[in-house]
């Protein structure tokens, strides 16, 4: 077997080859959003898809998110299969009560007879410099809403897997595009048939012994290279991305918190009301008899996404998940 | 050099980019609502749907009063009443070929009825049972809406996915006066307007949003005069005169199936009866001005044109009035057992396949019926 | 001293009492909402206040959530002090983004120099046999948004005491008024005067114990009772009414907590994603060698609110707490 | 008895609740955007307003072009450009009175700075410092809104609350054609007109959300055609004509503060530069059209009419040139410096007081930089 040198591809290519090769499977995706045609988007995830498909298949909507999602919410209706683009996080907000009040209940309300297949592609999160309500970390919101999966990818792999699975699934999913990432590269080969992932498991990015960082999207490569640091202070920390919030895979985090012993959540978004109080209650739920410590947190502060210049300050960063593990009451080993 | 001199000498002329892109004129209503019975026109109107659309109100206002009546039998949460505005009910589902879509507010339960489907499957939901008591793929009617207008959107996107497929599909999306005040209904219509999708507007302004009228609701001259704003025709109709709501619609429809692209109809009409049963009306409007529109009551004046034309006598109303007591017989007597709900539904349908957190969750509540099922 | 017999007020009175009293007090407090003039409000919580104090200072708005928030927001920033009423919980979505993105941010982003003392009073949750999008327990979502107070009474006194100190508060509220206890009564004197509750104060409403059960709003009164149920399996329960959600009282629910070594979350809300897992974290962040047990939730299911007819099943009732508190690990006592 | 014998005989009359609530006439646009320059009108414009406004649009133009090339040397993060859209601006800023309240959108810092905003203030947000770089009260200028629309409401509820409190303040709203779509639109015009809110509103249609075009964002014949549908006037201009945009604005200010109620203003203008430094305008747009805008120049326009009236000589220009250029120097080298921020300023405005959560935070925050501090 020859190895043929693979070209890394960014996390926004596989997203957008994702795309493609959904709407090439099955003629019922439709791509729409604002942008998101003549443009290819403002991350450019759609690139090209309005000329191979037509604008009628990848379609720049009016500006007006409550529309677009809720048009789709039609479309899906009769059979089709949308994928909507929210341009920015916040502005996912005016699509609010159709999303909450349409969207994560229809089959439920339909008993079933009216499942709506919508994938919500949401870039969210900070650190790209970028101006109020263009960094927001909204996750809590979705996840407080029953009725829709949420995903996020941390990998090139992933956010091709992942999106995959989330546009064939029957279910609506909130698709968490972490911004910082659209242009991390990775040995992923852009060419080479690809994998569709699973939504619902979670999946260990590093093997460690010490204790476990549980976390997500763009808080995973900061993680890693906590993880990294940590051997010098001889921690070995095992690294667990959830990749998808709902469903929450129970088994692999607590499999690998009972390994342990101990585990710190790390997040940017929000602490007070965020994902990582689920994720401690819960663990602590079920593995209280196998803790040394409580499971602490590492998020983003309780403020408004600060400016451009504070940013550094609010995003959790190596030396405060450091921080944090050195927190685990380690005395008690000794 | 200055900017002027750069380019040369030139006579400032208009914007390059203007041109109208649309005669704003034949998207204006007109002055006047649109009035068939009553007028010269109300002879042209064929006898057969004159006949039919007095059944079809008849036993309209018979199943409004039958479901209120459930409301206080406590066989019904909740009704609101569409006694007075029984014509826009009718003409909505009458003006629809089967393969149509209706999209209902959450007052529009009798349009669902007259487009043939269960009464007690339409009541579901104000029964306290489950949210849709109907496979809406399967009578082309979506769920009752209550977020108001939020519905407008689903419809638009319906008949633009059904265009794009190629079926001649259209949607009639129905709202309240009040709902047009909501950002969905502005929404709803412009990516209507823009994609040119065959969907038909219906507003049935019957004079309040609960206990708001519509003075406080609008400014407008008209809430037809709101189309223009989006580049499609905007239509003022009696909302009370089945014959011309029915006109109208149909006029719409047809329009909107042969590429003609969105219309908005506002018909003027009235809720007689208060918002809910739960509503006090007293508290926000005079019975005098009630009275005023019973006087311009649907049902009456179909039987006033029928009966000038010599198309109605007693045995006809009496014929009406016997099969809108059969249907309230019907009901009454179906609505009068207890619907049985199983609880584990709770967790059926809120995932194609229930998440492990969910089926925890169904573990539990099972244990404990089965719990209480032992001490019985 | 003689003591006069006191007629029950409702809470829905207090409410009322409270809103007309601010009104008196300070010319600048405008009520504003769907059918809150003439009719006052569908819950009657407004009552009277349009004849008394006139249409402009209780205005019945047009039939649109965002634009009575979004002209809140401009009343205030004019030194207005709006108190806006969302009609039902399931409405209040449609002002998401007015509310997230500018009333939850006005000052912070202004550095203090425009606050937004805006109330936002939401009727909220289940129990009250309401349709679809009448029950919904939104508070985690305003939970998740820095900027903003999350307040609920679960008293007629602290109905009234609460929502005086929201309206005099100079930074946006969300009071949540929990519907089925709008009918409630105790020995609140309408008559006399009452006394303004600070924000931000838990208070232990039954001492105990064995175990902590924390709650608020409409869950309360269910703790109260199960506490008494508890005392037959021979547990003396304690019960924390929370009050406010944000801020959050950290020190009397871990007093209570240290004190107990045992806690159970009680909510409406549904669990995944809900308050219950901000709460159980901190506790066992601040607590974790005083607990015998995890701190365990009780709440409703992560599902769409159910129908009237299934809305029991749904609601954490007595025998679910008790059954809780059972889990405690009583064993290791012994 | 049938309903019609209940109440006797009597002729089908009109719904008794229908009278126009008004006139649409007056309230639709006329067919042609209004213009001054370029017409026999020209010559009744003051000469003190051309110059004024001559010496405005130099800087205004000098001022896009600085923070363009200020986005070049990364001392801002972004600028969206009004290069083209400068009489807009301009004229929104000169239409309002000292007391007025003026509410841009993101891309209207100008206007903010021709109302005598110090630019380093009105572009910190942009320039990645914090949200607000001034004290809206003291400027009687909202935070530049970045969420489209949603400035709107803000705008109708300030001049709400000031008619109240009988202060006869007008607010004026910018919003652009895109924003036109969103329901914060809808939900604040409709306000504005059952309040009868002293608010007028300016659409600068640029051409483009982004990169989507008019034609994909509406049908309608103008946007000027959605004031009908709310009850108040919708006005046309050419939105490159100055003075034709000045008096268009200060006519609905007058209007709006006289208590005649809100105005919607469409001005037709081109966005001459790509969205924003970090767009790319070649993807959507060919650069041909781009200019045939550049002949219809604001600038041009203005001192084309000059000219011709001898109102403007070389030394005339040069003086405008040197003001210009004056404000640039002083704006690029007063951004030239890192601007200093307190880390602490966090916590510090996200509530009156910093909740108890907060102040743990703020703690961390503090020891962690004070530790910085120790190992530098
Ligand atoms: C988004 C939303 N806000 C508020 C309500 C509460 N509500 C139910 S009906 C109603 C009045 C509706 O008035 P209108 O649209 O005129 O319809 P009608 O009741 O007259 O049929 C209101 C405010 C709701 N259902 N949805
Ligand atoms: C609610 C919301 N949705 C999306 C965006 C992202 N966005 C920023 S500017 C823009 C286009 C705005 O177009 P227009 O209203 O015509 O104003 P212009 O940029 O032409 O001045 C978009 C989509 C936003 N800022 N707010
Ligand atoms: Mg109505
Ligand atoms: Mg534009």
């Amino acid at each position: 077997m020859t190895t043929v040198a693979v070209k890394p591809a960014t996390m926004a290519q596989a997203l957008t080859r994702a795309l493609r090769d959904a709407m090439a499977d099955d003629p019922s995706v439709h791509v729409m959003g604002e942008d998101v045609g003549t443009l290819g988007g403002v991350f450019r995830v759609t690139d090209g898809l309005a000329k191979e498909f037509g604008e009628d298949r990848c379609t720049d909507t009016p500006l007006a998110e409550a529309g677009i999602l809720g048009t789709a919410v039609g479309m899906a209706m009769y059979g089709l299969r949308p994928v909507v683009e929210m341009q920015f996080d916040a502005f996912a907000y005016p699509a609010f009560e159709q999303l909450i009040s349409h969207v994560s209940r229809m089959r439920n309300r339909t008993r079933g007879a009216m499942p709506l297949p919508i994938t919500i592609r949401v870039p969210y999160g900070g650190g790209i410099g970028g101006v109020e309500h263009h960094s927001d970390s909204s996750e809590a919101y979705y996840m407080a809403t029953p009725g829709l999966h949420v995903v996020t990818p941390a990998t090139v792999a992933d956010a091709y897997g992942l999106l995959r699975a989330a546009i064939a699934s029957d279910d609506p999913v909130v698709f968490l595009e972490p911004k910082r990432l659209y242009w991390s590269k990775d040995n992923w080969n852009p060419d080479a048939p690809a994998s569709v992932e699973p939504i619902g498991r979670a999946v260990v990015r590093r093997p460690g012994r010490s204790a476990t960082l549980i976390t997500y999207g763009p808080s995973v490569p900061v993680c890693l290279e906590a993880a990294e640091a940590a051997r010098e202070e001889g921690w070995d920390l095992e690294v667990v991305d959830l990749r998808s919030l709902v469903p929450f895979d129970d088994e692999t985090v607590c499999a690998s918190v009972r390994r342990t012993g101990r585990a710190v959540v790390v997040h940017e978004s929000g602490g007070f009301g965020g994902p990582g109080g689920e994720i401690a209650a819960r663990v602590t739920e079920r593995c209280f008899h196998y803790l040394e410590a409580p499971v602490l947190r590492v998020a983003g502060f309780d403020i408004p996404y600060p400016p451009p210049m504070l940013e550094r300050h609010h995003l959790p960063g190596v030396d405060r998940i450091l921080d944090a593990v050195g927190r685990l009451q380690w005395e008690a080993e000794s | 050099m200055t900017v002027m001199e750069q380019r040369g000498a030139y006579r400032p002329s208009p914007p390059p980019a203007w041109q109208p892109r649309t005669d704003p004129a034949p998207l204006l209503p007109d002055a006047e609502p649109y009035r068939v019975l009553g007028t010269d026109a109300a002879a042209k109107a064929d006898p057969g749907l004159l006949r039919r659309l007095y059944a079809e109100l008849v036993r309209g206002r018979r199943y409004n009063a039958q479901a209120t009546a459930l409301t206080k039998q406590g066989r019904l949460a909740v009704y609101p009443s569409t006694t007075g505005q029984e014509a826009c009910e009718i003409a909505a589902a009458l003006a629809l070929q089967e393969r149509d879509w209706l999209f209902p507010s959450y007052r529009d339960t009798l349009a669902a009825v007259a487009r043939g489907l269960d009464p007690v499957q339409a009541l579901t939901l104000l029964r306290g049972d489950w949210h849709t008591g109907y496979d809406p793929r399967e009578h082309r009617i979506a769920p009752l809406s209550t977020p108001l207008a939020t519905q407008l959107p689903h419809a638009v996107g319906l008949a633009h996915a059904a265009r794009i497929k190629g079926d001649d599909v259209v949607a009639l999306a129905m709202v309240g006066d009040g709902g047009t005040s909501e950002g969905d209904f502005h929404e709803a219509l412009n990516f209507a307007a823009v994609w040119q999708a065959p969907v038909v507007f219906l507003v049935q302004n019957n004079g309040f949003a609960i206990s708001v009228p519509l003075a406080k609701q609008t400014a407008a001259p008209s809430l037809a005069h709101k189309a223009v704003g989006y580049g499609m025709p905007g239509r003022l109709v009696d909302g009370n005169d089945a014959v011309a709501v029915h006109e109208v619609l149909t006029d719409a429809v047809s329009r909107a199936r042969a590429g003609g692209g969105p219309t908005l109809i506002e018909a003027i009409t009235y809720r007689i009866d208060a918002h809910t049963n739960a509503d006090d009306a007293t508290r926000y409007r005079a019975d005098a001005e009630v009275e005023t529109w019973r006087d311009h009551d649907p049902i009456a004046l179909l039987e006033h044109e029928l009966t000038e034309r010599g198309l109605l006598d007693e045995a006809g109303k009496q014929a009406a009035k016997d099969a809108a007591e059969a249907m309230a017989a019907d009901l009454r007597e179906r609505m009068n057992a207890d619907p049985v709900l199983d609880p584990m539904d709770l967790f059926a349908h809120v995932y194609a396949e229930p998440t492990p957190q969910l089926r925890e969750q169904q573990a539990q509540l099972r244990a404990e019926l089965d719990a209480e099922g032992d001490m019985r």
